[in-house]
């Protein structure tokens, strides 16, 4: 199936005057996105993903790469060419109390989004505004509140019903979950699960939690620092990880080195379980691994992605219960 | 330490910046008026001229009035200086705890009588209030003397500091401004999660809470406040008949001596910029968050 | 081990002032807590976990705040001298070994309050009980009980550096030492709390700590005065998976070192029973069970409840987190639907009713008629359900 | 001091949202009433000192009736040359009321307008428009105007412009720190990435919803500094003149007889200043507390 969203290696880095040292939010990125299929990025606060994010919407420039949505190249396009391709993509932000204008009612915010692409007035509005109103769940009487008085898991529902009105192809999550319960998390995901099936948009779903991304998403990438260590399938990421991060990520009591400071080869090598177990090998502290396919549509960025089963990657996957 | 060095220096360029801006400011707005400037060489060597008088502080003799300027402006601007920092230093000693005791008892038994007073202070025309207090004085108590000593019997100046200080304390907007901020500053501030926390760990909540909740605010108005606080002792020089700088200004208005209104200009100029100075610095030193 | 603190029904109201009505945050809570053991609270935001641990501390100003019950702490006899010479000589409560005092914190609350049914009006002197139980707790609050509050990133102080807080708060709890000791001794809690770069930590501002090395920060804080009951609210959320297994183990190594008592307050019950020795789940800010952490997670299978003894609402809490296996296997979330509605005070029926699966046929009505009691199902495991009423 | 809950019975309607005139605890009701009605009086006197109805006419001398004590004739008594102090009041507001309102118009379209650039493009434009505004800052207001006056010896309008202008640099500031506070909220970043055009953003997000409620405080405030610095010039002697009646030369003109035991003829025009300070301040700072929203436990 053809991709909506392709990045091409994208850069971005980031100058901090004072302590006069580069950050590396983006390191040659390439990702795609299928159609109606959900992408997962993974990986620890600080590694670049929400930069990412911004970036494939163009809210953020990036130094240099290509990013195509629909066979269009966005990165040539001048910012009054893109505002009407901006119906496609939109974004669910992660502080959600902070996405909406304080001061207006939630009718309001979504009179505005629905508004926005077509002209509809009056009763075919309000009718409009109930159904999105339904879709998401929440209850006929939010339209007069204010944004300041509504519940976490309400906001992020309003948040996405204010998306959906827009009728996107193709939805940013940065990371929607952390801040709210449990049993919210999981009505949030369901829903977006059943906008996906009704829909068929595709979607971005930036977390730091393998367990919810390899609930929601086909492909996973996981990140680290700037960089994608491992890009594979649902199924593959948890079965057979290639790179030892992944397995960190997945069951994090198996590790306790977290020393991490930057230097040439392998970015993840200081706190990298096989390196310390293979005897700190040289080609890992010299040379920087390619993202590289070793399996069919499985990509890993590590020297001994080859002989990961040999290595006993999978055994760290314990029981963390 | 390093920060504030490079903050003054970066504050002492921006107020040269600015001086020079005013007084071409003032230049401008003299040319526009007919052939009043007498200047021979027209144009910027004449500016520069008058730069180069401003900065080196001789200020040389009046056209109009043929006074040297020099001697009447320093003892003037030495009285209106004790009044403004007197009138500012009464002005915080009042509102700070009226603004603390409203914001820590909320706005229930005992605070609103204060809060009602300082709304009242602070709307009373300073005018009226110096005649007011002068009446008072002088009809019941007589102890303070009304009329500032002038020429030989020198008295004691200080006693005479008193009145016109009390009424520009008192009288000056500024009152309700700095209670109000506080109380509503203060009030945020208490609610917050980090002085929650320090509660928690048994400190106080005020000194926790001191940073944020007052001094900001505090420094932020006052030194903002002081071209208005010069103003309002223009006034009360006029009701005190009080030989400052004001005083000094609204003759020369009366008898049109521009030299001297720009000399004045200058050194109110030089004051303001000299306490946006210290605010840069305290705003620094309290908040050490670089935006 | 011998009893370190009780919470007996507690109530704690507040009045909206929008509609001119009450809202009952917490209604009878009470717990025991064993010295040296570890008490999970779990439940949803907004169902008053955070108010109790809140009025525990004597940190709620809200009007009208706490109306009733007693909180019964073992404080050592010099903090305490305030309450014993007050008027109410006979508050505290003595246990069973060596019958040591467990004082009444709240004593002379109702002193203060008063009220009547049929209005149902509340009156209390809010201003003269705040002041007094501030005096009271002035000795008990940092020295004796801390509190980890919820999100690290706005419990530090943005205006003072790292270092200089906690030197002020070990400087208040040893008044005799000397500044440079203060300062090896804060070198040193941030050692204990894994910051491997003490220095460099201490000259920093809270705005530059990561979210993870803000809260061991506060953790440190809070420990630095080794208090007997440490209360955690919320310690993990807002933190990566990575993290909140450090904290978490950080909390157990911590506890187990310094034979402090610990309140862990979630939302994630899957977090609190890997660490808890008993657990007490909270609905609508009513205790809805509360037992041992085995029979609250599996719930036993006894002969009476062949499916195993569950509140329907812890069920679906446990269920609701997938597990490693389950999320192998692609299964669907099992979500609870509807949401926490906001507790008035003159509903009568079980606050769980809408969201219960159970409440079917002849049970919804006894679960509309009045709320159900804590029933002991099994030794020591209350649920307060009717499916449980023998 | 005991405090009474108590529970009306209400319909069992669950709303939740805050009107307005919910949100506003007593002592913001009690300011901005007083606010209004000072507002309202103010707008009276106008109406009736440009009609000319009620009024006798101020300026006539009667020198039979001089020093009266308020009477039902005359409502406040006369002064020194037999003239009714309550149409000079009345007649007094003619002389700030417009001025005053050219002087808020020019600080809040500017201040709005330079608030906003300089919010927005904070680098560029940001240094260049507050150097200027700075400079116009730094000069202490009186005698900016004193020295307009020596130039240009204007009317009370052109006195009231550069008032106006003297206050940009205020209302710009807080105006740029209004859209600051928005722009690191993500609000106007969710805005763009839904595709609302740039201008849109900035008209309806900024300025109708954030930044209004600013603008109308500033407004009051600024009228009551206009009023008293308009009253100061007068009394200084410098503003409005003699025989047409201003509160500031009233007071100026009644301060002569206040050794005379006559404290009355300065005290009610002061009363008056006053009582309408006090009043647009209260209304500022009441507003002010409705629209920063608390945050409600």
């Amino acid at each position: 199936m053809e991709a909506i969203v392709e990045a091409h290696n994208l850069f971005k880095y980031f100058y901090k005057r004072k302590q006069r040292t580069v950050i590396r939010a983006c390191d040659n990125i390439s990702l795609s996105i299928p159609k109606g299929k959900t992408l997962g990025l993974v990986g620890e606060s600080g590694c670049g993903k929400t930069t990412v994010g911004r970036m494939l919407i163009k809210v953020l420039e990036p130094d240099s790469g290509t990013i195509v949505f629909n066979k269009m190249d966005l990165t040539k396009l001048r910012e009054s060419q893109i505002r009407p391709l901006r119906q496609y993509f939109q974004m669910i932000f992660q502080d959600s109390k902070s996405a909406f204008n304080p001061s207006m009612r939630v009718y309001d915010t979504l009179k505005e989004s629905v508004r926005l692409y077509g002209d509809i007035k009056g009763k075919e509005l309000r009718n409009e505004i109930l159904y999105y109103l339904s879709r998401v769940n929440l209850h006929r009487e939010m339209l007069t509140h204010f944004v300041g008085n509504l519940s976490g898991g309400e906001l992020k529902r309003l948040e996405i019903a204010r998306v959906l009105a827009v009728h996107p192809e193709f939805i940013i999550a940065d990371e929607p979950l952390p801040l709210l319960d449990m049993s919210i998390q999981s009505q949030i995901v369901n829903l977006l699960l059943q906008v996906q099936m009704e829909e068929n948009t595709s979607f971005l779903f930036i977390s730091h939690d393998l367990r919810m991304v390899r609930m929601l998403s086909h492909m996973v990438a996981v990140m680290y620092s700037g960089k994608i260590v491992e890009l594979a399938s649902k199924a593959l990421i948890t079965e057979n990880p290639l790179h030892p991060y992944t397995a960190y990520l997945w069951s994090p009591k198996s590790q306790d080195f977290y020393v991490r400071f930057f230097e040439s080869g392998c970015i993840y090598k200081n706190s990298c379980r096989l390196f310390h177990k293979k005897g700190f090998p040289l080609v890992c502290s010299e040379r920087q691994p390619a993202l590289l396919e070793y399996e069919k549509g499985h990509f890993a960025a590590c020297h001994f992605a080859h002989q990961a089963e040999r290595a006993g990657v999978r055994k760290w996957i314990t029981e963390v219960f | 330490m390093m920060r504030f060095v490079r903050i003054f220096f970066k504050e002492v360029f921006n107020m040269a910046l600015l001086i020079v801006g005013v007084t071409a400011l003032l230049y401008l707005l003299f040319n526009l008026m007919p052939g009043f400037f007498p200047g021979k060489g027209q144009g910027v060597i004449e500016y520069l001229r008058l730069l180069k008088k401003l900065f080196t502080f001789q200020f040389g003799t009046s056209i109009i009035s043929g006074r040297d300027i020099n001697s009447i402006v320093f003892p003037a601007f030495r009285n209106t200086l004790i009044l403004t920092i007197g009138s500012i230093f009464l002005s915080i000693l009042i509102s700070v705890p009226i603004g603390i005791f409203s914001a820590y008892r909320g706005f229930k038994t005992y605070s609103w009588p204060l809060v009602i007073f300082s709304y009242i202070m602070s709307s009373i025309p300073v005018f009226y209030f110096g005649y007011l207090v002068l009446y008072v004085i002088s009809r019941y108590t007589g102890f303070l003397p009304i009329y500032y000593p002038q020429g030989v019997e020198r008295g004691n100046p200080v006693v005479s500091y008193v009145l016109p200080i009390l009424v520009l304390g008192f009288g000056n907007e500024s009152i309700s401004e700095i209670v109000r901020l506080i109380a509503n500053e203060l009030e945020r501030v208490m609610h917050t999660d980090y002085v929650i926390a320090s509660k928690a760990m048994g400190e106080s909540v005020l000194w926790s809470s001191v940073n944020e909740g007052i001094m900001i605010p505090l420094v932020s108005i006052v030194f903002s406040k002081i071209p208005f606080i010069i103003g309002g002792a223009v006034i009360v020089e006029h009701v005190f008949n009080w030989p400052g700088m004001g005083r000094l200004a609204f003759q020369a208005t009366l008898d049109r001596d521009l030299p001297v209104l720009i000399v004045i200009a200058f050194l109110a100029v030089l004051c303001v910029r000299v306490g946006m100075i210290l605010k840069e610095i305290l705003l620094s030193y309290i908040n050490p968050i670089e935006k | 081990m011998s009893r370190l603190a009780e919470l007996k029904d507690l109530k704690v109201y507040f009045y909206d002032q929008r509609d001119k009505r009450f809202i009952r945050a917490v209604e009878n809570v009470g717990f025991a807590i064993e010295e040296g053991s570890v008490l999970g609270v779990v439940g949803e935001s907004g169902c008053g976990k955070t108010v109790t641990a809140l009025a525990t501390m004597g940190l709620i100003e809200a009007e009208p705040g706490i109306i009733g019950g007693r909180f019964f702490f073992k404080a050592p006899q010099e903090d305490v001298k305030l309450i014993e010479d007050y008027l109410f000589r006979n508050t505290w409560m003595t246990t069973g070994e060596n019958s040591t005092r467990l004082y009444n914190l709240f004593c002379g609350l109702d002193q203060y309050v008063n009220f009547e049914e049929n209005p149902f009006t509340i009156i209390k002197d809010s201003e003269k009980w705040l002041r007094r139980s501030n005096r009271i707790m002035e000795h008990i609050r940092g020295k004796n009980i801390s509190m980890i509050f919820q999100n690290p990133g706005r419990s530090l102080n943005p205006f003072i550096t790292v270092g200089h807080q906690l030197e002020r708060t070990i400087g208040r709890f040893n008044p005799d030492r000397s500044s440079h000791e203060i300062h090896e001794m804060a070198a040193q809690w941030l050692r204990s709390v894994r910051l491997y770069r003490p220095e460099t930590v201490m000259s920093m501002y809270p705005r530059s700590l990561s979210v993870g090395m803000a809260q061991r920060v506060i953790i440190a804080i809070a420990l630095c005065s080794n208090p007997r009951l440490l209360i955690a609210d919320e310690p993990t959320i807002g933190l990566d998976t990575t993290n909140i297994y450090k904290i978490i183990e950080l909390l157990e190594t911590l506890r187990a070192e310094m034979n402090l008592t610990l309140v862990l307050i979630s939302h994630n019950i899957r977090i609190v029973s890997t660490i808890a020795n008993d657990i007490i789940v909270m609905y609508a800010g009513i205790v809805v069970e509360c037992g041992v952490r085995k029979d609250v997670i599996r719930g036993r299978f006894g002969a009476k409840h062949p499916y195993g003894a569950k509140h329907p609402y812890t069920e679906a809490l446990v269920s609701s987190i997938p597990s490693d296996s389950d999320i192998r296997k692609g299964k669907k979330l099992k979500e609870i639907p509807g949401s926490v509605r906001n507790n008035k005070r003159e509903m009568n029926c079980c606050p769980f009713l809408e969201r219960c699966s159970y409440a079917v046929g002849k049970i919804r009505k006894l679960c509309e008629s009045h709320c159900p009691e804590l029933v002991e199902v099994s030794p020591q495991h209350f649920v307060r359900c009717y499916l449980y009423y023998s | 001091m005991k405090r009474f809950y108590f529970e009306k019975e209400k319909p069992n309607i669950e709303y939740f949202h805050v009107p307005l005139s919910k949100r506003a605890s007593v002592r913001d009701v009690v300011s901005i009433g007083f606010g209004l009605f000072v507002v309202s009086y103010l707008f009276v006197f106008f109406g009736i000192s440009v009609t000319g109805t009620f009024i006798k006419d101020p300026m006539e001398v009667n020198i039979g009736a001089m020093f009266l004590s308020p009477s039902l004739e005359h409502l406040f008594g006369t002064d020194f040359l037999g003239r009714d102090i309550f149409s000079r009041i009345v007649k007094g507001t003619e002389a700030f009321f417009i001025p005053g309102l050219i002087s808020i118009s020019v600080s809040t379209t500017f201040g709005l307008l330079f608030g906003i650039i300089s919010g927005f493009y904070p680098k560029y434009f940001a240094k260049i428009i507050f150097f200027f505004l700075n400079i116009i800052d730094s000069i202490p207001r009186i005698i900016f105007i004193l020295i307009i006056i020596v130039l240009f010896n204007p009317s009370i309008y052109l006195i009231m412009t550069f008032v106006g202008i003297s206050s940009i640099p205020k209302i710009a500031s807080y105006i740029k720190s209004k859209v600051e506070v928005l722009k690191n909220q993500h609000s106007i970043e969710a805005a763009r990435a839904l595709g609302l055009s740039q201008w849109a953003i900035i008209f309806k997000h900024i300025i109708w919803l954030s930044t209004k409620p600013v603008l109308i405080i500033r407004a009051t405030l600024g009228m009551g500094e206009s009023i008293l610095i308009e009253t100061s010039l007068s009394y200084l002697g410098i503003g409005v003149q003699e025989p047409t009646p201003s509160w500031g030369n009233m007071v100026a003109m009644g301060k002569d007889f206040f050794f005379q035991g006559k404290i009355w003829l300065s005290t009610i025009p002061a009363g008056v200043i006053l009582f309408t300070i006090m009043g647009l301040y209260l209304l500022g700072d009441g507003l002010n507390s409705i629209y920063n929203e608390k945050v409600s436990r």
